[in-house]
Formats: C-alpha cells, structure tokens, sequence
C-alpha cells in the first residue's frame, strides 16, 4: 500500500502577476516520514504546501498523494486526505464556538451525525483541548487556538499532516507541548517553519528551499552541519547548535 | 449595479458629482468635529475589510450562483452614517479606478445610489427604528433586513432614473424598473441577510463594538427633517441643471417626458415625433449650440430623423443616398483615424 | 485561481505599473487626473449615434500608454471584465429602436444597433482612459492630487488608509477563504450562514487592527490632523500637456475629422 | 539627570470587561538600561508596555518616565520620549510611503521642513533602509517592514525604546540582523518577548511577570539558571543553553 506517499515531480509555478514562485521542484516523501521545509522569506515554502491540497494547480509538473495524481477529480478525495494547518489558527477558525469549528470538515462530507461527534470528540481530546469545547475560538489563548486548530484537521482524519509555521507566536510551554504533541502522530507530516530547533527534535529530514527551488534535501542532522548550504539560503544553525554564550559551549 | 460612464451624460453626470461631492464634504465636516478621532484609522481599515469581503463569495441557496457582500448597510451600522458614506464613497472610488468598475464620471452617481440611500435613508429611519436602543437578535436581524432591501431598491431606482435621464439608453421607464427592481429585491434580500449575520455575530462577540457606533453622537442629530430639506435642496440642484439643460434645448423636456412616460402615448401625432427624433441629436450634444458643429454631420442626422417615418409610409427614395455617403465615409475616416491612432501609439513605443 | 486571489494581482499589478519611470508617469498627477476628467466628458457628451467621430479620442489612450510602457493586452482583458453590466443595458437598445438609419448596400442598420455601438465604443473609451491614469500616475498620487484640487483632507486620508489596508487584509481575507475551501466538499459549508461567521470574524479581527494602528498613531503624536512633507510641482510641462489635450478633445468634438477625412477620400475614389 | 527613567509603582489594571490583566508590577529602570519584559501568553506583557506611554491609563499605581509622572497633562510629552515598536509592523507603517511614513511623527511635532527631511534621513540611515525611501510599505519584505518601523520611532528621538515581540515571524538572517542593529542603539530598551535567545544577545537584565505580578526581576543570566522559576512561568531555558542534541552537550 503506498496510501501516503507523496511525490512532486518538476513543478514549476507562476504566479499570474509574473513571480515566479516555483521553479522547479522534486521530492518524494514515504509513508510515515516527518520532513521539514526550510528557506528564507518569499523561498516559495507556502506556495510549494498549497500545491500539496490542490489549492494551486499548475499544468507543469505531476504531484501524486498516495495512488492518484493529483488533477481536478480527484482534488477532492485528496483533500480528504491532506490535512493543511495555517500559519494564523485565526485565518482557520471561523465558527462561533470551537466544537462547531472542529465539526465543519466532518459535516461538509456529510457524515451521520453520531461519527461528527464522536469525531470532534476524539480529535479535541488528542489536541487536549476538550474542555475548551464550547467556547468561542476569538476568546482563546494563542497556544489553545493552535491546538484546535490542529483539531479541526484531524476530525478529517487525513493521512497526511501539512502544516504552515505552526510554532510561530507561542510562548517557550506552548510550543514544547505542541512539539510533543506532534510527535505522538503517527502521519506523514511535511512542515514549512523558520523555526530549526523544532525541526531538530521532530523531523528526521529536511528540504532545503531556495528562490523556488530544491536546494538540498538530505537528512536533518547533515543539513544543519552544512554551515555554506545554510548561509546561502539565510538560515542558520538551530539556536542549540550554536552553543551556549554563558558556559562558552561550543 | 454600477453605473458606467458610457451610460450616462455630462449633465446627469456633472449634477450627481456635484450631489456626492457635497455630500462628502458635509460628512469630513461632521467627522472631523466629532471628537473620536480613532474613525480615521477605523474608517479606511473597514473600508478595505469591505473591500476584501468582496471578493469571498458564498453560495446562494438554492440557485447554485454566488454573492457577496455589497457594504453600505454594514458600514452605516458600524460606523454611523457620516463615517459610512466616506467610507463607501472611497471604496467605489477604488472600484472606480482600479478595475474600471463604474467610471470616473458616474463615480457620483453611484456614491449616491450605494452611499446616501443606505447610509442617510435606509440607517436612521429604517435599521435605527427597527432595532431600537436595546437591539435583540431578532430585531437586528429585521432591521439590516428591511434596511437593506430598501437601500438597495432606492439604490436601483437612482440608477434607472439616472439611465433615463441621460438618454444612452432606449430602455422605457416602466420596463426598465420592472427589470431593475426586482433583481435588487433579490440582491437586497441577500445582502440583508448577510448583514444582518454579520453584525449580529459581532454583536454576541462585541457588542461594545455596535454600542460605540450607536451611541455616537452624530446620529442623533440626523432628522427626518434635515434629511427632507436636504433631499429638497438637491432636487432644486437636479431641477436648476436639468432645466438650464432643457432650456437650451427647448425639446428636452418634452424629450424626457417622452422617455418616462414610454413611446406609445406620444406617438400619434407624427410632428411631435419627428421634432424629438430630432431633439434626440441635439440633447445629448455637449454644446447645446448647433453652430459649434460640423453643419454637414447635423444635416445628416437631421435627415435620417426625419427620413425615419417616410421610410415606413413607403416613400424611402431620398434619404439613403445622403445619408449612406455621410455614413460610408464616416466609416471610412473612422477607420483610417483608428489606424492612425494605433500608429501613433505604435512609433511612439518604439521610439521609447 | 480564487477571485480574490486575482483581485490582489491586479491591485499589485496596477501598482507595479505606477511605478514606472517615464514622461508620463513623471508628470504632475492633477494635471493627469484633470485631463482624464475632461477626457471622459467630451466623449460622454457626444450623441447616441454617433461613431466615427469619437473614433479620434483613441489617440489620447493609445499615446499615454505606449508613452507610459502600459501592457495594451493587460489593460484591455480588465475593460472586457467589467463590460457585462454596460452591454446588458446597451443590448436593450437593438431590440427596442429598430428604425432603420442607415443602409450599407444590402445592410440596413437600425438606429438601436449604432446607439449600442456608440456606448460600447464610448465604454471602452471611459473605462481604458481610468485604468491608464491609475496605471501611469499611482492611487496614492491620485489621493494626493484629489486632496490639493480641494476635496476634503479627512476624506483624502481616509482613501490612502482604504488603500495601504487592502494589501494586508485581502491576504488575511484570502487565508480564510483559502481554510474554508479546504474543508468544504461539494459546496456544503460554503453557505451564507458560514460566510456571515467567516466575515463576521474577519470583521473583529480588522476592528482590533484599526484600533492597534491608531495606538501607533498617538505614539507618534497624532492629534487628528495628518500632515504629509511633500508638495506636487505643476509647471509649464503640466500646462501644456492639461490646455493641449483638452484643445484636442475639444476640437475633436467639434469637428468630425473621420467624416471630413472619409468624405475626402471616398471623393477622390469615386 | 534623571532623564531616562522609567519607574512603575503598585501598578493595576483591569479591562472594561472585567480581565484583571495587571495586578501589581513595581519596578525601576534607569538610564540606558536593556530590559526583557518576559512570561507566558496572557501574563500581562502587553497591557504593561501600553502604560508607559499612556494608552492604558488606571487610577491604580504610578508611573514616572524621566523626571515627570504620567498624567493627562504629560502624556503628550513623554509619548516623545517613549519610542513604540509594535509586533506586526503593518500596524504600525500606514502612509504610502515610507517617507511619509517615518515623516508623519517628526510632522506632528510641528518641526519645519527641512528638519522633518534630515530626521527621516537620519532614521533611515540609522536600520540601513535609506534604500527603501519611496517605496510603498506593502511592497517590503518581512526584515525590511521591521526596520523601518524601528525607523519611524527613531525618528521621534526617543528616548526609549519599547518593543513587542520585535523578533516575530522574521527569518534567521533577518532576526540576526535585528540583533545586531538594536545592540548598536545607546537607548534605554525594554523588550516584551518570547524569544529567549534574543534576550541572552540583548538584555543584561530580565522581569518575568506571571499572572500580571512580577515574579522576578533580576540579571538574565541569573534568571535563566532559575529551573523552577522558569517552569512556573511557562518558560524555558533560552535554546541556547539547552545543549545540543546532536553531539550531546549539555
Ligand atoms: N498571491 C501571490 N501573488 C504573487 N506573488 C506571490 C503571491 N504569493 C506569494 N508570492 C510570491 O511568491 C514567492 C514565494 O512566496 P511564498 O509565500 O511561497 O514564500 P515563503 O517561502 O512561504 O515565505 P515566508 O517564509 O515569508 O512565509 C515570493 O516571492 C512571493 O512574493
Ligand atoms: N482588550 C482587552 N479586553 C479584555 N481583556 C484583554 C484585552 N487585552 C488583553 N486582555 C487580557 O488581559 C490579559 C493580559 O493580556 P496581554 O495581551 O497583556 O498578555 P501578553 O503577556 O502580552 O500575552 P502574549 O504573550 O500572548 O502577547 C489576558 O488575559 C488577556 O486575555
Ligand atoms: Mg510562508
Ligand atoms: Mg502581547
């Protein structure tokens, strides 16, 4: 079964204003693996994720999710299967209250009303944020908006995890959870992040992005050793990498 | 339902602007001398959130077409309604100049049709008296309903009377409204519903959001009366230029009658209509004076005016010939000024 | 390609246009906005069957975008978006006026068709000449201009502050929009209900940026009046280019050259 | 000379709504001081930098910026000495360009012409963006967008400098150069974040508020050895000095 793979092959992609956002893109992720998308400001990171769910589409170069190639039929099984998660929980949670949010996927695939629930339920409480059911999501926390955030995509049950920034605005507590959370799925998860430390503890590769473009694609650790590789695509060395200034640890 | 530049004619154009203009100026007065000046910023961020709100459609039940939300209504309601017409004018003079969506000239129109009715009629007098001083669901609900239709109604019929006045376009009054109004209702219908969803959610979420907007003084002070004398002293405006217009044309009237009032009944007298066939060229001229035009162009169409009805009656001998020679050769040289001007564009680019 | 999505192009793209450097982008933006205006309204004025003799105030769009290095193609597909509405009135006029006022050999033509002719033809005048004045002078020199030929200052601001704030709320708008797709399937959840909360949030989210930015505001020691260090200079350039055009239109309307220039030649052929 | 200094005394706060955001935070900062403002989500950091230039005002506590307190009488006057950069920089950049835009505090200052033109020149000298001059503010990158609302305070002379979260959603490059750039400045800083790396380069002094109280106050490098005092306020070693996972160091 090769249900969550996922495979890009020379996708190139244009923005209609003339940006050329994609130049030309290949990888392929197996069932299971954690992979991070790195690359300065404006490498074409969000671009590439949104190719991921169909939300762009492009004539030029073939993506496959598990055994379909994604085109316009079967966008929306594909859809079903992707899970995307937004860089702002803000832009993702639009319902009144946080159950009728985390609902709104299982809803729209027009489930029977007891699997929306248990649904909800299940996904809430992997999340742990169950006890936030009925509140409404603009009078949340940042770190509890990212969690039922990350709720109401997993009531789809995708198989695949894509995710924006996820760890962008939270507190030090906040984002360890999130990190830990993370960890325990099982998913495929492919996330595009500034953030390198997170990268370290949750993805055993990483891709490489730069001026749309695959800069390198290669394990995490070797990556991150690669001091040229990393100055040229304005990264840096994870922040524990580089060593700490009170003891002078190198 | 913007109206456009092509549609309309420098007189019913020129007054509109004349109309809106004032109006914008009356409300920055107002604005600025209430003391909150947080409606600055508030003001062209709701005006962009309208904006953007625009281009987010959502399905229409039922019909499987799509809507948005047009803004007028919600702005009054956040803002009050001096702030909301601003507002509303700025966002449809970005329409205006950036996606060509209602020209420059008949900006003045729609900032009237879509800016005062819902803003100055359909707010104070309909949303205000329905939903009162301690809103409920219901009430508000029933209120950006109403409001709504009406503004846009008013909104609609603005534009038929513009489009008549203007005389671009042969559509007869009655037809015209009965095409116009009840699209507008089904557009009003919808948009109140999507008004009144969103402001009852802000209601629930903030309602110290809508209190600051309600309670702002300007709103008080909007009477019936103010706005009746107000309404007056523009239709004098409308009156003064449409009949310095007539006068200068002395069948404009008569012409306008003939277009409100459908072809049929003036019909039968065959001199009357000729004269207004005839007035027809002379009306929508922009100097009223014949002698500033070409007198063989005004001979031609004077001909063809008159040559209409005998054309009918059989005797269609003379006319053609004139007339397909003007014709003809205004086809012609048209086509050789359009060269020309591609030309120029042409070698002007090159050269750069 | 989502609507909106599109809409940002074309305002970044528009943009990106006024940015150029060229004669005409140079020039003093009231004097650009002024023309345009007197532009607009000799072509308006004209009578409802007329054609040829607009056919000149072609040139005035054709110079000012090739002087300003405008995409002819770009700006046209923009006019044919917005003609539907204009062409379901002017349609109306074929059906309704069928006296016949012209016959071309075999052809006659009623006066309906050359009326609906005529607004088309004036339609893409107006619209183009618009789209080329935000495209070689910038909406925030239009502000600008607006502001110094008296309309109101609060009005003026209110505009730029629309303006700057479209680019950073059609993105956040789009995001949404962007959320909501991916979860809806067969047009469930993509009902007015779902769209009232989806603005409804976006709404709230826009209130506490206005009051965020009028924080920076007051930092910055606002007290209701906006102050801008710049001043526009008209100079003889901007005279000439605003009394030459507008003699040109003027003459144009008073003249019917294509009918003196086709009457000229059909002479000299037959 | 007690000019730049900022002292807060018993302050409270409490919003309309009843969220009692503040609940007693004392402290002195003297001249040329660089203090992080750090806690969990929610503590009360923002509501915090909003008083010390008057936008929140309670009757509860006192505070003094420089020789005077704040009252309605100063506030216009100490919003002079007391620079604020906000955490989204489109909150903060609003004119169309960024002339105009660095230019619009020094105009209300009423200051001639020419002045006004030295000052923005200066500012934007200042973050290394003269460059950027005429551009529209929603045509700049992220990095490019943060220093020039740095910039727009700048311009002001202030002689403060408070900052929210200056370092969020940049890149590593782009957060590095930021680093750099606020070392360079001699003003008194204080810095409401969640980036404790940041802190280590910048802050030789930390308060950590939990719950709208100050739970400490003291040198960073002491705060940050403090496990339990971090593990309450929802805080973390700066990554830094966490160790490096790779080859193991602690
Ligand atoms: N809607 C759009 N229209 C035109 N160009 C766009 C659009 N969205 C992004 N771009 C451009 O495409 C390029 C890639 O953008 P993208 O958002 O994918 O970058 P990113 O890697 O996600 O950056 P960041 O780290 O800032 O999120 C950039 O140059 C950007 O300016
Ligand atoms: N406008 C407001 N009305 C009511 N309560 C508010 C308002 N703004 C903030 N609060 C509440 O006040 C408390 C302190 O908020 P504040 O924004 O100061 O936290 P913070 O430390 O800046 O958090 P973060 O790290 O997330 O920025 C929170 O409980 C918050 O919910
Ligand atoms: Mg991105
Ligand atoms: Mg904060």
């Amino acid at each position: 079964m090769s249900h969550h793979i996922v495979e890009v092959k020379n996708l190139k992609y244009t923005y209609p204003d003339g940006t050329c956002a994609l130049k030309d893109i290949s990888f392929r992720i197996t069932h299971g693996e954690s992979v991070a998308v790195v690359g300065e400001n404006g490498a074409g990171k969000s671009t590439l994720l949104l190719h991921l769910n169909g939300y762009l589409m492009s004539g030029n170069g073939i993506i496959r999710i598990g055994d379909y190639p994604l085109t316009k039929e079967t966008v929306k099984e594909i859809r079903r299967t992707v899970g995307m998660v937004f860089q702002d929980p803000d832009d993702q949670l639009f319902m009144p209250t946080v159950y009728d949010d985390v609902a709104f996927g299982p809803l729209n695939l027009s489930l029977p009303p007891e699997e929306v629930d248990s649904r909800v339920e299940n996904a809430l409480f992997t999340v742990g944020a169950l006890h936030l059911k009925s509140r409404p999501p603009y009078r949340l926390s940042g770190g509890e908006k990212r969690s039922v955030s990350i709720a109401t995509v997993l009531a789809m049950s995708p198989d695949i995890l894509v995710m924006d920034e996820p760890t962008s605005n939270l507190d030090p507590r906040a984002r360890r959870k999130l990190i830990e959370l993370l960890k325990t799925f099982k998913h495929t998860k492919i996330i595009a992040t500034h953030d390198l430390d997170m990268v370290m503890d949750l993805c055993e590769r990483t891709i490489v992005i730069h001026k749309g473009q695959v800069m390198s694609d290669g394990p995490t650790a070797e990556i991150f050793m690669n001091q040229e590789l990393l100055a040229e695509s304005h990264l840096e060395k994870p922040l524990r990498m580089q060593g700490c200034p009170v003891c002078g640890n190198k | 339902m913007h109206m456009a530049d092509a549609l309309i004619s420098p007189a019913v154009g020129g007054t509109m602007w004349a109309a809106s203009a004032g109006l914008i100026a009356y409300c920055s007065k107002k604005v600025r001398d209430d003391v909150d000046d947080i409606k600055i910023p508030l003001m062209g961020v709701v005006g962009a959130f309208i904006f953007a709100s625009q281009m987010i459609n959502f399905t229409i039940p039922g019909t499987g077409s799509s809507g948005h939300l047009g803004g007028g209504m919600i702005l009054a309601i956040l803002l009050g309604p001096y702030a909301a017409f601003l507002t509303m004018a700025s966002v449809l003079t970005v329409q205006a100049l950036f996606f060509a969506d209602g020209g420059l000239l008949a900006l003045g129109c729609n900032i009237f049709n879509l800016g005062f009715f819902p803003c100055f009629i359909a707010y104070p007098f309909i949303y205000k008296k329905i939903a009162g001083e301690q809103p409920t669901q219901q009430r508000i609900m029933a209120g950006a309903l109403a409001a709504s239709i009406l503004g846009l109604q008013m909104g609609a019929f603005g534009v038929v009377l513009e489009t008549l006045f203007s005389g671009i376009s042969e559509l007869h009054f009655r037809t015209f409204v009965l095409l116009m109004q009840p699209i507008h209702l089904a557009i009003g219908i919808i948009e109140g519903l999507v008004t009144a969803a969103v402001v009852t959610f802000v209601w629930k979420a903030r309602p110290e959001i809508l209190e600051m907007a309600a309670t702002a003084k300007p709103v008080r002070h909007l009477s019936l009366r103010n706005v009746i004398a107000g309404l007056l002293v523009f239709a004098a405006i409308t009156g003064g230029a449409l009949s310095w217009f007539a006068s200068a044309n002395p069948d404009g009237l008569e012409w306008a009658m003939f277009h409100v009032s459908g072809k049929e009944e003036l019909e039968s007298p065959e001199k009357g209509l000729h004269s207004m066939l005839g007035a027809i060229q002379e009306k929508t001229a922009f100097l009223p004076d014949y002698s500033f035009k070409n007198p063989e162009e005004k001979e031609g169409h004077a001909k063809t005016g008159e040559g209409e009805p005998a054309a009918n009656s059989g005797e269609d001998g003379k006319w053609p010939t004139v007339s397909a020679g003007t014709s003809v050769s205004g086809l012609v040289g048209g086509a050789l000024v359009l060269v020309l001007a591609a030309f120029i564009g042409f070698a002007l680019k090159k050269r750069s | 390609m989502s609507r909106i999505q599109t809409a940002f192009l074309d305002l970044g793209l528009m943009d990106t246009l006024s940015g150029k450097d060229t004669p005409v982008h140079r020039l003093d933006p009231r004097a650009k906005l002024l023309t345009t205006l007197i532009f607009i309204i000799t072509v308006v004025s004209f009578g409802k069957y007329e054609i040829s003799a607009i056919i000149p105030f072609f040139i005035f769009p054709a110079v000012m975008m090739s002087l300003g290095e405008l995409p002819f193609y770009y700006l046209f597909r923009k006019i044919l978006i917005v003609i539907p509405f204009a062409f379901m009135i002017g349609i109306f006029n074929p059906l309704i006026d069928r006296e016949i006022l012209m016959r071309i050999g075999l052809f006659s033509i009623s006066g309906g068709w050359i009326s609906f002719c005529s607004i088309m033809v004036k339609f893409i005048l107006t619209a183009g000449s618009v789209l080329v004045l935000i495209a070689c002078t910038g909406f925030n020199s239009v502000c600008m201009a607006l502001e110094k030929m008296g309309a109101p200052r609060i009005f003026a601001v209110q505009l730029l502050f629309l303006y700057r704030y479209i680019f950073v709320l059609i993105v956040e708008a789009s995001r949404m929009a962007n959320a909501r797709a991916l979860r809806s399937f067969d047009g469930k959840g993509k009902g007015m209900k779902v769209f009232g909360y989806l603005l409804g949030h976006l709404l709230l989210r826009t209130i506490d940026r206005a009051q965020r930015i009028y924080l920076a505001m007051l930092c910055r020691g606002f007290d209701g009046e906006i102050r801008v260090n710049r001043h526009l200079e008209a100079g003889m350039r901007e005279v000439i280019f605003t009394v030459a055009w507008s003699a040109f239109f003027i003459a144009m309307r008073v003249y019917n050259i294509p009918l003196i220039a086709g009457s000229f030649i059909t002479e000299l052929i037959l």
